[in-house]
């Protein structure tokens, strides 16, 4: 079970947060003008990295505010927590496990190491 | 004011109390308003406690606050709710029939909240007078730090819930 | 050359001190080129593998696996077989992998230990009753054997079950006689014995890093061994399917969060039926080795760790404790977590794409293992003859476009 | 020759004896003994039988990693698969073996073993496939009988509490690393948990011989002071008798602490803590296990690890026999030669498979001293005897066999460091070509791994390993230990996972995993089918799938694989090491929260009422609501249902309604939010007025309803279903706080500062005017769908004029405190009204009769506002609100959806079922064409016959048509298609 550093109430247990998908994923503003495709986009389709993933986390057992968060799925480590207003952080600053492939396997953390290239 | 038990040196009292639930984001009318009805400032950081004679005020969040008040009559705090509510900006709600108030203290408060809740109660996550809001017992509570004394809400309707899984750690 | 098995060839062969069985596969290195590749070895790819060849008779086709064939969701599911799904379309393709199911242990010649021991979905509140009477209703008229059971029937069923002194007690149940379990690993072993006898080539160790494209077709993929090149890909890799996708630009509505589930020590049999029950997030049956199997829900959140929390757990076994007092004094043995593809419908996806000679079959969220003979089977369809099998058409990519779901929540043992 | 006590061992109370029963025989042990050792005491060979060939297995071990000596306790509901070498025994104990039938002498499945020459791996797979159908009649019966090792345990209410800590420190392993690691940080400010899975602290040094003294005092004493030094260090917490089982992610440790070590357990009290442990750290100091050699029939009783033997002197006082024979391929057996001959139990003969230039000159010496027997360059080719070891055969350096009697056989392959708990915390290991095993190498968490956990096997290393580990923790640094040992510091091993048989027979086997019956035979078959990579042949062949987990052959099977494929082990690689370290309890993962804690009970503020007045509850959520109310005792749901609906169409009924969902808003922007988030326009609402609101989701579908109150543009209270009240806040806080930070609005629930009493019927406006005298209820003062405060008792009250039965009805909302005084008002005036009380049930009847749907069971998540011919409630004017757009998307455009209509039976004595289906005639042979289905249908006492509503395909251009309904007990029956409406369709009454 994670730990997650709310901006707010400080490190808690995961079990107090909800899990609110990706983030920065904008609606659109008009959107009797975008096309079925377009809309189906924003309803259904999120992405889904192996590796790094920014995502929106609730403290929904805690202080109920939103905030989002910076985590790499191939280890669920977690890189950076910070608020909704505040903008995309750059790749550049986070430690990535640097996956060789898209899917391959970080050296460590991963749950499937006998995945080896022989 | 009811004892609800209190063995091998941990006391748990359920008070009748008065609560305000004020949303809104922090500005001086706000706290002149507040100041002028209840006497205590509105906390600026996160979490942080105010704290006067009979009264407490915790800063909940960027944009909520709850006033506890240990004895004020009723009709009182519906017109200073009303008076607060004037400004459009702000939702002040009277939160004091809703919850249930327990007051926990003895040396092994600790130790018992620590079957039923992950709560780190170490003072370096959890610092005197400051409030926070988690689970107990799987039930949404807030935990006001008060010192010696550990005044704990949660919603009446899951009351009993939370009232029997206390004793119940005290006891087993 | 054909392997058979029997007990007159196990005998035979015990005289030789079993040194001369042959290898059920061959994992040989790829070759340059191959009319169709299969990515993800896991029950799925293996079985279209084998439809292809057997029922389409296309033999020169690679299966690329990342890891060891049968290591992904295929050895870590619950292996719990059913059809008693609500929608029609969802009725009519998991009917067909019963009936494969039923007929697969004598196509393969190898036992796959299909049980049909029964499954009972549980019913703990009125809402839950309204809502299995309804799917109930469905499936009669879909032709599965499918019905409502009393909680008499239930006790009878399941003597160990406490169906009163519970905090939802339990109001009843569906049934149907013909679902139960399967050994996974014997699903993947037969469907990749038989695939490799007809001429596939099973690649293992093999990771995939990106899929090739040329203006809007599909040319090859590019792997740790190299480029394998083919005009026709199918990728089944369950969780890790949308990072495939990524690589040839196309974007798909899955989810990948890791799903738990655990053994418990080995005891003589106390539990015959597959027990599910949506309200407490937590299904059960018991292997014919002894060990009670218990499904837990999703974690939350994304992952592709193969693991989960402890708190999922222990949600999952504090209803178990209570609906099986028999467990009290039971132990976990082993306890572990999968990768699963989640789609918004809760309903697979097994479509072709804007591009050209590529195909998916994904989004099997929680329940994929009971689909395995029939997704491959129709899926095999798909990408032999390029256009879905009617049985697959409603499960199309551009649903999500249009808004005609296939909506199975309520279908899924685990609320998600 | 059989087994003696060792008077000196500290920890077994020797003049407290303890009788317990094993297979319904008494005997004798001591307090302080395990079932293992007591039964040692008593020369007892054979424990259980083995899980396929039911071959006789004795006691392997002296510790968790136990393959064999799993056993039943009767005495605690007979708690399966036990394991003998870890469980005390108390007074009054009882016991059964397992897995053998009629008795442990004489199994009748030992038959399996004859036959096992057909019994290969992978067995299943290829056989019982024909004739068809005897899979599930013949076979599988027979298979699922011979399954499992121990009989189902006794139903067990088991209440075992949770503890959770959280520290700065975590060390696993009370051993000499971990006691050393602790002792230098007692006098920091770290809190410090040490866990140790014994009763006493000391592992190496009080379960073995190897160091003579410590620091200049002998081993009880150092350990003694060690343990004062810690109890007087006030951050250091020691927990002992637990044993950490997952190490799970970010240093989240749980351990399970058995509370009654060496007593019964008493009834209703715990007898487990399960331990939820965070750290900053993890100090890994879990020490390492031996591992067996695998040689003919090493299954045999009276074959023992001879570390285990060791431990048994030391750690439990009994020699299990005054002269074993001694195998070993490394230096460790040193100490358990010379305890032996301390207690003048010389070994029978010393084996070792390394040549004589290898092996120390200390061993050497004393093995010449005391003329023992020796072979070196030496294996032992097998053992043989009836049920126990009998006969050893041992192949010297030139080939030749000689032949020892012997009964007991004590054995070494060698140590793995004990990597359990570091993979799991997913850290990753290395193979040392040195030590010839796994050990951990780079770790992913803030795990620390210290002593022989690590690979460190040499003594006089240990102080600085762990100095150089701890520095950052500026630990109190331990500089150097001086040790006098009972063997050479640097234990080296000599590669031997297998030894040769003599000669070929079907029969004759040697095991890799003692508890699955997995012999190297199979492992060589398996890689012959094509199972080479690891994890494969694992599932082929079941190795170290048992309740032990391989913790003493897994890594032999690498090795023997590494062998045969010819390639490096670190290249075969491990399969992956799954929580728990030992199997865990489901009663103590369970903890408190079962039964009466599993979730809460929530109830209204006149719950106790309701009780008392006939009232039968119905789980709704966590809520309990009122479903029916009895007025005799024996009334069931239909005949109070048919009562109480013609009452309230007659006089007047109220229902509580406080579990329903409100929600207060409010913000300079309020309305522009209330706007989005609703499909209705609340522009042009007038203050105090009120509305019924849809709320769709982002796909366009039906996710709640509720009714809106505007008390001005600026402040709205919102109602939602009793389902959806959490859910519909959280959608509002979500929106609000990601996708419309801009808008100056807020949200507070108020579920539970009101109680709501919805009270309706043509009697009502009579009841409340008697109520409330000076409230005016005329139509001009008070109109439908309008609200206002008024005071009650000197205390506020809301009262909204709205009915969801259709009938003339008002909404009270009153504060909790004074609910009940007005609950029971209403009845004191309106009892001779005919007032009555009404559950959810009736409310269900009522508002189908006036076609309202309920939101879940009219909708399912898939049909929009048109589709539930809610046209109505969508805000044409409006730009946006969540899930419009999804409104005009290709298939929810289409004109043929699923469409709300009324149902009525043709012939009125049919009773129309819920889910049952719309189908076109009467013919139900599958496969048949569904239209739809029915959401809701009731017997409708207001109108004399059963009727429905459903969602069926094309629904609004059926209306006036017939079509047929399926039931669940005979066969298809006609309908009539008609409005959803049933009663008052121009809603005159509500008016009234």
């Amino acid at each position: 079970m994670l730990i997650i550093n709310c901006p707010y109430c400080g490190p808690r247990e995961q079990c107090e947060f909800t899990n609110g998908g990706e983030a920065h994923v904008a609606r659109p503003s008009d959107p009797e003008k975008v096309s079925d495709k377009e809309w189906s986009e924003y309803v259904f389709f999120r992405s889904n990295p192996k590796g790094i993933y920014f995502e929106r986390w609730v403290h929904s057992h805690g202080c109920k505010k939103w905030f989002n968060a910076v985590r790499d799925t191939s280890t669920d480590k977690v890189l950076k927590v910070y608020e909704i207003k505040d903008e995309k952080p750059s790749l550049a600053d986070l430690e990535n496990s640097n996956l060789t492939t898209p899917s391959g396997e970080p050296e460590v953390g991963s749950g499937n190491f006998t995945v080896r290239k022989i | 004011m009811k004892n609800l038990i209190s063995s091998n040196s941990v006391d748990i009292k359920e008070l009748n109390l008065n609560q305000i639930l004020v949303r809104g984001l922090y500005t001086p009318s706000l706290n002149k308003q507040i100041k002028s009805q209840f006497k205590i400032s509105l906390p600026q950081n996160n979490l942080q406690i105010n704290q006067d004679k009979n009264i407490i005020c915790s800063k909940n969040s960027f944009d909520q606050w709850s006033i506890i008040l240990f004895q004020q009559l009723e009709f009182e705090i519906d017109n200073a709710i009303a008076k607060i509510n004037e400004d459009e900006k702000i939702l002040a709600t009277n939160y004091s029939e809703g919850q249930i108030y327990l007051e926990i203290s003895g040396e092994n408060k600790i130790s018992i909240l620590n079957k039923i809740t992950h709560f780190d109660f170490r003072e370096k996550h959890f610092p005197l007078s400051t409030s926070a809001q988690t689970l107990i017992g799987r039930v949404d509570c807030n935990i006001y730090n008060l010192g010696n004394r550990l005044l704990v809400t949660c919603n009446r309707s899951f009351g009993d819930h939370l009232k029997d899984q206390l004793i119940d750690a005290i006891k087993f | 050359m054909k392997k058979k098995y029997s007990i007159f060839n196990i005998a035979r062969n015990a005289f030789s001190n079993h040194e001369n069985w042959q290898k059920m596969w061959r994992s040989p290195e790829p070759k340059k080129n191959y009319d169709v590749i299969i990515i993800g070895g896991g029950g799925h790819g293996l079985g279209t593998a084998y439809y292809l060849a057997k029922e389409h008779g296309l033999t020169n086709i690679a299966v690329i696996e990342k890891g060891w064939l049968g290591g992904g969701n295929t050895g870590r599911n619950t292996t719990i077989i059913r059809s008693n799904y609500l929608w029609d379309e969802s009725a009519n393709l998991y009917e067909h992998s019963l009936k494969l199911w039923e007929g697969l242990t004598h196509d393969l010649n190898y036992n796959v230990m299909f049980s049909q021991r029964g499954v009972m979905n549980l019913a703990h509140t009125e809402h839950d009753i309204k809502e299995i009477k309804r799917r109930v209703s469905a499936n009669t008229l879909n032709g599965i054997d499918s019905k409502w059971i009393s909680k008499e029937e239930i006790k009878k069923l399941v003597p160990i079950m406490n169906t009163d002194n519970l905090r939802y007690p339990v109001l009843g149940a569906s049934f149907q006689p013909r679902g139960g379990t399967a050994r996974h690993d014997t699903v993947a072993w037969g469907y990749a014995m038989r695939a490799d006898e007809m001429g596939v080539d099973i690649i293992q160790n093999c990771e995939v890093h990106k899929i090739l494209t040329e203006n809007g077709k599909v040319i090859g993929v590019e792997t740790s061994k190299g480029i394998i090149q083919s005009k026709k890909v199918g990728v089944v890799a369950s969780g890790h399917t949308s990072v495939l996708a990524e690589s040839a630009g196309i974007r798909l509505p899955l989810q990948s969060k890791p799903l738990q589930a655990l053994v418990s020590e080995p005891i003589k049999p106390v539990i015959d039926t597959v027990v599910m029950s949506n309200a407490v997030h937590a299904y059960v049956s018991q292997s014919d080795k002894g060990e009670l199997v218990i499904g837990a829900g999703t974690d939350g959140y994304n992952s592709f760790t193969q693991r989960g929390g402890f708190d999922v757990v222990e949600n999952t076994i504090r209803a178990m404790v209570e609906l099986y007092p028999v467990f009290g004094k039971m132990k976990m043995l082993r306890q572990w977590g999968g990768i699963v593809d989640i789609s918004p419908d809760a309903s697979p996806i097994i479509s072709k794409c804007d591009i050209q000679g590529l195909y998916f079959n994904c989004g099997w969220g929680t329940g994929g293992f009971k689909a395995t003979p029939g997704s491959a089977n129709v899926f095999a369809h798909t990408v032999a003859k390029n256009e879905p099998h009617s049985i697959n058409a409603a499960f199309s990519l551009d649903r999500f476009v249009s808004g005609k779901l296939v909506d199975e929540h309520g279908a899924a043992a685990v609320a998600h | 020759m059989s087994a003696k006590d060792n008077k000196d061992s500290p920890y077994i109370a020797f003049h407290q004896s303890v009788k317990f029963t094993f297979d319904g025989v008494k005997y004798k042990g001591f307090k302080g003994d395990t079932i293992a050792s007591a039964l040692i005491r008593n020369n007892i060979k054979i424990i259980g039988r083995s899980f396929k060939y039911h071959r006789p297995r004795g006691i392997y071990t002296c510790g968790i990693e136990e393959p064999n000596a799993l056993v039943q306790i009767l005495s605690e509901y007979s708690e399966p698969n036990t394991r003998a070498t870890v469980k005390q025994i108390y007074e009054g104990l009882k016991i059964e073996s397992q897995n053998r039938w009629p008795s442990l002498e004489n199994d009748l499945s030992s038959v399996n073993n004859l036959l096992s020459p057909l019994f290969s791996a992978g067995f299943y797979n290829k056989t019982f496939m024909k004739p068809r159908g005897f899979w599930k009649k013949v076979y599988e019966p027979l298979i699922r009988k011979a399954a499992g090792l121990g009989k189902p345990p006794k139903p067990f209410k088991t209440k075992s509490t949770q503890l959770h800590h959280h520290v700065d420190i975590v060390i696993v392993g009370g051993g000499l690393s971990g006691l050393l690691a602790a002792k230098s940080l007692a006098k920091t400010k770290l809190k410090v948990l040490l866990i140790e899975q014994d009763s006493y602290l000391g592992g190496i040094l009080k379960n073995s011989n190897k160091i003579s003294t410590i620091e200049s005092k002998d081993r009880a004493s150092w350990i003694k002071d060690v343990e004062t030094e810690i109890e007087y260090s006030k951050n250091i917490k020691v927990l002992k008798n637990t044993l950490a089982t997952t190490y799970n992610y970010i240093n989240y440790l749980i351990a399970i602490e058995d509370l009654t070590t060496g007593m019964m357990p008493l009834e209703g009290h715990a007898d487990q803590i399960l331990h939820k442990i965070r750290a900053d750290h993890i100090i890994l100091a879990n020490g390492h296990i031996e591992r067996l050699i695998s040689f003919r029939n090493n299954d045999l009783p009276g074959i023992m690890l001879a570390g285990s033997f060791e431990k048994y002197i030391q750690r439990y006082g009994v020699i299990p026999n005054i002269s074993p024979v001694i195998f070993s391929n490394n230096s460790s057996s040193f100490s358990l030669i010379k305890i032996l001959i301390d207690l003048n139990c010389k070994p029978q003969a010393y084996v070792d498979s390394r040549s004589g230039d290898k092996i120390e000159s200390s061993l050497l010496d004393i093995i010449h001293k005391e003329n023992i027997p020796l072979f070196t360059n030496a294996h032992v080719e097998g053992c043989d005897g009836k049920k126990q070891v009998e006969e050893i055969s041992i192949r010297d350096s030139e080939g030749i066999i000689t032949k020892l009697k012997s009964k007991m056989l004590c054995i070494s392959g060698g140590f793995n460091p004990d990597v359990h708990l570091f993979t799991q915390s997913k850290g990753v290991l290395t193979w040392d070509d040195k030590y010839l095993t796994f050990k951990p190498s780079k770790s992913f968490q803030n795990t620390i791994v210290i002593g022989s956990a690590g690979g460190l096997f040499q003594y006089s290393k240990l102080a600085n390993d762990i100095d150089s580990k701890l520095s950052f923790l500026n630990h109190e640094p331990i500089v150097n230990i001086n040790f006098e040992l009972n063997e050479s510091d640097n234990y080296s091993i000599e590669k031997l996972w297998e030894t040769k048989h003599e000669k070929k027979s079907r029969w004759s086997k040697s095991f890799i995993d003692l508890q699955n019956d997995v012999t190297t035979k199979d492992l060589r078959q398996g890689i012959r089918e094509g199972f080479d990579r690891i994890e494969h042949l694992k599932r082929f062949t079941t190795n170290s799938m048992g309740t032990d987990q391989g913790k003493i052959s897994s890594i032999n099977a690498l090795g023997i694989v590494s062998e045969i494929l010819n390639k490096k082990v670190s290249e075969v690689g491990t399969t992956i090491y799954r929580p728990p370290y030992a199997p865990l309890s489901f009663a103590s993962i369970a903890g408190r929260s079962t039964y009466n804690f599993y979730d809460p009970e929530r109830k209204t503020s006149i719950h106790e009422w309701h009780k008392k007045n006939g009232a039968v509850f119905e789980n709704v959520g966590q809520w309990k609501r009122p479903w029916y109310f009895q007025s005799y005792l024996e009334e069931n749901l239909d005949q109070a249902v048919q009562r109480e609906a013609l009452q309230i169409r007659k006089y007047a009924g109220v229902l509580d309604g406080s579990t329903l969902g409100k929600i207060e808003i409010k913000g300079s922007d309020a309305l522009e939010f209330m706007n989005l988030m609703y499909t209705n326009n609340f522009s042009k609402m007038k203050p105090m007025s009120a509305r019924y609101a849809l709320m769709l989701g982002e796909d366009g579908m039906i996710m709640d309803d509720g009714i809106i109150s505007k008390i001005n543009d600026n402040h709205f209270i919102a109602t939602t279903t009793t389902g959806g009240a959490a859910k519909v806040l959280s959608h509002m806080e979500e929106f609000s706080q990601t996708e419309w930070p801009h808008l100056n609005v807020f949200m507070n629930s108020i579920t539970e500062q009101f109680c709501t009493f919805n009270i309706s019927g043509p009697k009502t406006r009579l009841i409340m005017e008697k109520v409330f005298k000076h409230i005016k209820f005329d139509n001009e003062s008070f109109p439908f769908m309008t609200f206002n405060n008024f005071t009650y008792l000197d205390s506020t009250i809301r009262i909204l004029r709205a009915s969801f039965t259709g009938e003339l009805g008002y909404e009270i909302y009153v504060r909790p405190s004074i609910a009940l005084k007005l609950w029971e008002d209403l009845f004191r005036f309106g009892k001779d009204e005919g007032l009555i009380a009404y559950g959810t049930e009736t409310m269900h009847l009522l508002r189908a009769e006036k076609g309202y749907i309920i939101v879940g069971q009219d909708t399912d998540g898939s049909v929009t506002p048109q589709d539930m011919d809610l046209e109505w409630m969508i805000g044409k004017s409006k730009k946006d609100f969540i899930g419009k757009r999804s409104l005009t998307r290709s298939d929810t455009i289409r004109s043929d959806r699923k469409q709300l209509v009324g149902i009525k039976p043709i012939n009125q004595k049919n009773i129309i079922e819920e889910g049952q289906h719309i189908i076109l005639s009467s013919n139900v042979k599958p496969p048949v064409k569904m239209l739809g289905h029915v959401t809701s249908s009731y017997m409708s006492p207001n109108l004399g016959h059963s009727f429905g509503m459903a969602v069926i395909k094309d629904g609004k251009n059926l209306i006036g048509s017939r079509a047929y309904v399926s039931s669940s007990s005979r066969d298809a029956y006609e309908v009539e298609i008609m409005k959803s409406v049933f009663i008052d369709d121009e809603n005159k009454r509500l008016v009234s």
